[in-house]
């Protein structure tokens, strides 16, 4: 039955499409979208993702909201502390290396995230609506928490400038006005825009998911050099990040759904936000590793096997 | 018409860098610059992730004092961080107050 | 009720963009789209308005079309006039930026006129769908009339290739060729492509709306050195002319709906295709007063409380 | 009636938005899409029309598929032998020249095709949906006959790495994958990204063929350099070529539609695929010849007086 | 491979004037020219609103004599009008009857 | 900061060739280069139709003796076949051995 689940998970249009660009690269064929698509698709990407969750927040009651936000700022600071760890210690990285790869898997992969959704609507499983709005929250607490251990191995005044910056930046910053957009508007009133924002993303994220799957067959070679144990943690780390989102979420009582949807924010690793800030902000840290582990290992094992194990999960705990 | 001889230096870097490099041009003594889009190759390899696009080609004109405190600044903050690459050409303008 | 009416209009998902996007890069957030995608989405809606304007008159017959004509030519004829005599004398502007704001207060700025017909259907307030039409022919009008108050102050000999070279330009043709298509090929045949030029439009323009929300953000510093009487005038302009177009559809027996469209087309200053026209033909302009003026003072007046007010003039005269 | 069925081609968007974009820019109208679009749509179209016929391919059985498999087959090599043969013989051309044109006429216009579904569509007659996969077959097979010919002229080491280049080229390989995503993802699973690939299809072709038409008013001055009988054979060869794809898919029992895609499928000419692959194969060809030929001449042709004539073909036939 | 000095003008204007600029720089001699895009600052302040997008930068390798005609046409028709600027690289170039 | 001279190589090519021209100017010893895009008109003619966009323009800062071989490579495979175009110009760099 899990194998089934794994199979139903594999088979949806993004996750093949991965797969197929990701191939066919390798075979050296030429399936790169035309160069100014990429950023056209991210934009349009943040910005549905913060309009859906700002629609969603405009639905939801406090009464509802403040426990899980209370989960997903714990998750925030713990998950990438963990990944601080690991990849110190069992890993043997440097403090900046270690840093930035705990920038990664604290913030969140809004594509898996996706993903997960469209997987659970297709198994019509329901999650709390609202889970959207706490990616925003997630994604930014879990790069400034990463920061911040780097913050002794940097020049210490660059920090504050650093971190706004981050904040600034396109994707929060695309993200965030989304988020408001979509709060002050309100689902009513959104509905025009609906054909753009909400028909479109399925469609967009395929297209989207074909350029992350040239990029990580380019990044392949790079896992060779990044050596087996960042392989291993890039696998483990998820893994662990993302039990501990689905224990919080079912001491909270979330659905089904939610638990599996806050297990997919915790075990997931940024690949859109987290390098731009560790770019800027942790320059001496080695992309080599953090891309490759982030969108080259953790992000098609959570396409593949981690979904539908973090489904598992929730269908356990809940 | 009469022209001036001043330097025109050429800087590609990654795309996340664009807002802080025009500061610090600035701050060198530049009064305007260009910025176009490439992708491309160097020692560090191919292309770079990122929500910009792929690499950043700033051009800006300026005098030989601006040209030398630029390439001085690049070394101090960009050349081992960030992929980054520079080339300094001659070039003639009018109007030498504009630069 | 007024007050209902505005916050109605406001609330929009293009406005809210606008001022939220506005907002954001006022507090340095880095929301403006790529730039790749601003001549995509400009060049996108005036197809599908295009499309829309020309479908409408395929629709229409001669008898209902002719009276509106005719008014829109006398606005396109007048409401420059009335702009270039405010800013001329009571603006005390040159005869060259006097002109140049005459060609954007007579022409149209598609983008109010479309945030109109969208609070105008949620509303549920009907109107002559031949409207559309009317925007392209009025867009050039006001625009021809407007170079011609500066044919003197001009070098006159290219005073006939700048006008051919403004027709001809990529606003007006992109505009001019959807009339004719949707003209051509007719509502029914053109069904296929609703779902790109119909479906698509109100997120597209909501996307627009950031990106002029970040532009009109960096204009607010030039308000300052544009000076206090053209702040007013930026008020007051529209005010005039959108009284005077809300009458002349009165005049000819226009539905609520319709009148409240033709005070929009008098009253709304182009950010399109008036600049690049005025910058090819009257290059000595200042663009530092023309385009704040038109994006940074009269599109927002209009898109919160012009709008409303048109729609209550239309009201009181029907 | 036959007229009519002209008239009734002739209507659609695609068409007339060719016709207009064309006339228009003869008349010096600036109606040039924006540079980054055009190959954001032709990508987009490889794509879903590769989906399209992958996930056709997917519902068809191998019983239904390998009779008009192999007609396809045999088709890719004798239209380009056919269009070799005339434009060698009675246009003179160099065997450079005759195997660039053969690549072009062997290989298929999916623009041209796709109008033809959507003639097809709209006069309700049906058509075998696998015809889709056909086209990506046909449209290789054409190319590498054809380079096949030139072989002997070019610098025969080359040859190989040529074909391997234009086999792994973006037009292709986008095609390709599209057919792979599409057949493994299926039907059901791909709903969710059909307002993409699906809704937006007949929109996208529309705005593309205002490019191409912008793109033939610039080539039609090279027609007079062509001379008269590039200009004959421009029509001839499609229509022999058309006839034999007509003939071939009655003779293994295809519908209507069926035969009458056939027809299009040989008939006509690629202009995405084929010239890229000459560019890099064939440089010393002429693209001042085959550009105009195929979408200078041909393209229209097949659009205005082709489909209609291959309909009646079909329908003469079954 | 022998090549012959020339002059490499760029010139970085509005979009808006991208058609003009074209067969301004042709009736001075110029055989050829590329156009790109960019996005910068100067004098005259940031970005320009334009549906083409912001900037465009020309560059066409002529002769000296042809080089100074542009910058003499330059100085004549945009300098004083739009947001303009130019400057002149020496290049050498294989195949001078090209240019 | 002491700058070393070498050689800026532009070419102007059909996007069409992108991949076996960066191939090429390796083999010649190129150690790097950045790709934008341009449109442009020259001998052959206005805009050339392909599925990547109208031409490259590809940069490289090389040696004088990496350059020569490349505009000798040039005129060998690509001046005569595709609508190519290239300069040479002078550039300082810092770090020479990059290049
Ligand atoms: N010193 C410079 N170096 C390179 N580009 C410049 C320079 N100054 C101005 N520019 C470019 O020319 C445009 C117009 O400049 P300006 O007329 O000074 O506003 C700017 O937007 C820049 O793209
Ligand atoms: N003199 C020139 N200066 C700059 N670019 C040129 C020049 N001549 C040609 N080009 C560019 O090179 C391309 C091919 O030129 P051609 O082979 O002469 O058709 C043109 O499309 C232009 O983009
Ligand atoms: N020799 C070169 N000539 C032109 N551009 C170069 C050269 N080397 C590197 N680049 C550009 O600079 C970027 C960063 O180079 P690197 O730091 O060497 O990886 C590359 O992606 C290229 O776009
Ligand atoms: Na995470
Ligand atoms: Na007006
Ligand atoms: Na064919």
């Amino acid at each position: 039955m899990f194998a089934a689940s794994i199979m139903d998970n594999l088979l949806t249009a993004p996750v093949i499409a991965f797969l197929v660009a990701l191939i066919a690269t390798l075979f050296r064929f030429d399936v790169r979208l035309p160069e100014s698509l990429y950023p056209i698709i991210s934009t349009f990407l943040l910005l549905a993702i913060g309009l859906k969750g700002g629609r969603a927040l405009a639905a939801a009651s406090l009464a509802d909201l403040w426990k899980p936000l209370i989960v997903s700022i714990i998750l925030g600071i713990v998950t990438p502390l963990i990944a601080f760890t690991l990849f110190r210690f069992a890993g043997r990285l440097s403090v900046i290396n270690a840093s930035a790869l705990a920038a990664h898997y604290g913030s969140v992969s809004a594509v898996t995230f996706t993903v997960l959704l469209t997987t659970l609507e297709a198994r019509e499983i329901t999650y709390e609506g609202y889970m959207t709005g706490l990616l925003a929250i997630l994604e930014i607490i879990g790069i400034v928490v990463a920061l911040f251990l780097a913050r002794g191995a940097t020049e210490g005044s660059d920090w504050k400038s650093a971190l706004s910056e981050v904040v600034r930046g396109k994707s929060i910053a695309l993200l965030g006005i989304g988020i408001v957009i979509g709060y002050v508007v309100g689902p009513t009133r959104l509905a025009p825009t609906d054909p753009v924002f909400v028909g479109l993303f399925a469609g967009a994220l395929t297209l989207f998911l074909i350029e992350l799957g040239v990029i990580a067959a380019e990044r392949l070679r790079d896992i060779k050099s990044a050596g087996p144990v960042v392989v291993l943690l890039g696998i483990l780390v998820p893994l662990t990040n993302g039990f501990l989102g689905a224990l919080g979420g079912a001491a909270v009582g979330l659905s089904t759904g939610g638990v599996a949807v806050m297990a997919v924010l915790a075990g997931s690793a940024s690949y859109i936000a987290a390098p731009a800030a560790v770019r800027i902000a942790l320059p001496q840290a080695s992309p080599g590793l953090y891309v490759t582990a982030s969108l080259g290992i953790t992000f098609p094992f959570n396409l593949t096997v981690g979904i539908p194990l973090y489904i598992a999960m929730a269908q356990a705990l809940t | 018409m009469n022209t001036v001889p001043l330097q025109l230096v050429t800087i590609i870097s990654e795309s996340v860098v664009e807002q802080k490099l025009i500061a610090d041009i600035k701050a060198c003594g530049a009064k305007g610059y260009s910025v176009g889009h490439v992708h491309g190759e160097g020692v560090t390899g191919k292309h770079a992730l990122d929500l910009n696009g792929p690499s950043i080609r700033l051009e800006t004109v300026v005098t030989e004092k601006v040209a030398q405190a630029i390439l001085d600044m690049l070394s101090a903050k960009y050349f081992n961080k960030y992929a980054t690459i520079a080339w300094m050409t001659p070039a003639q303008v009018t109007r030498p107050d504009r630069f």
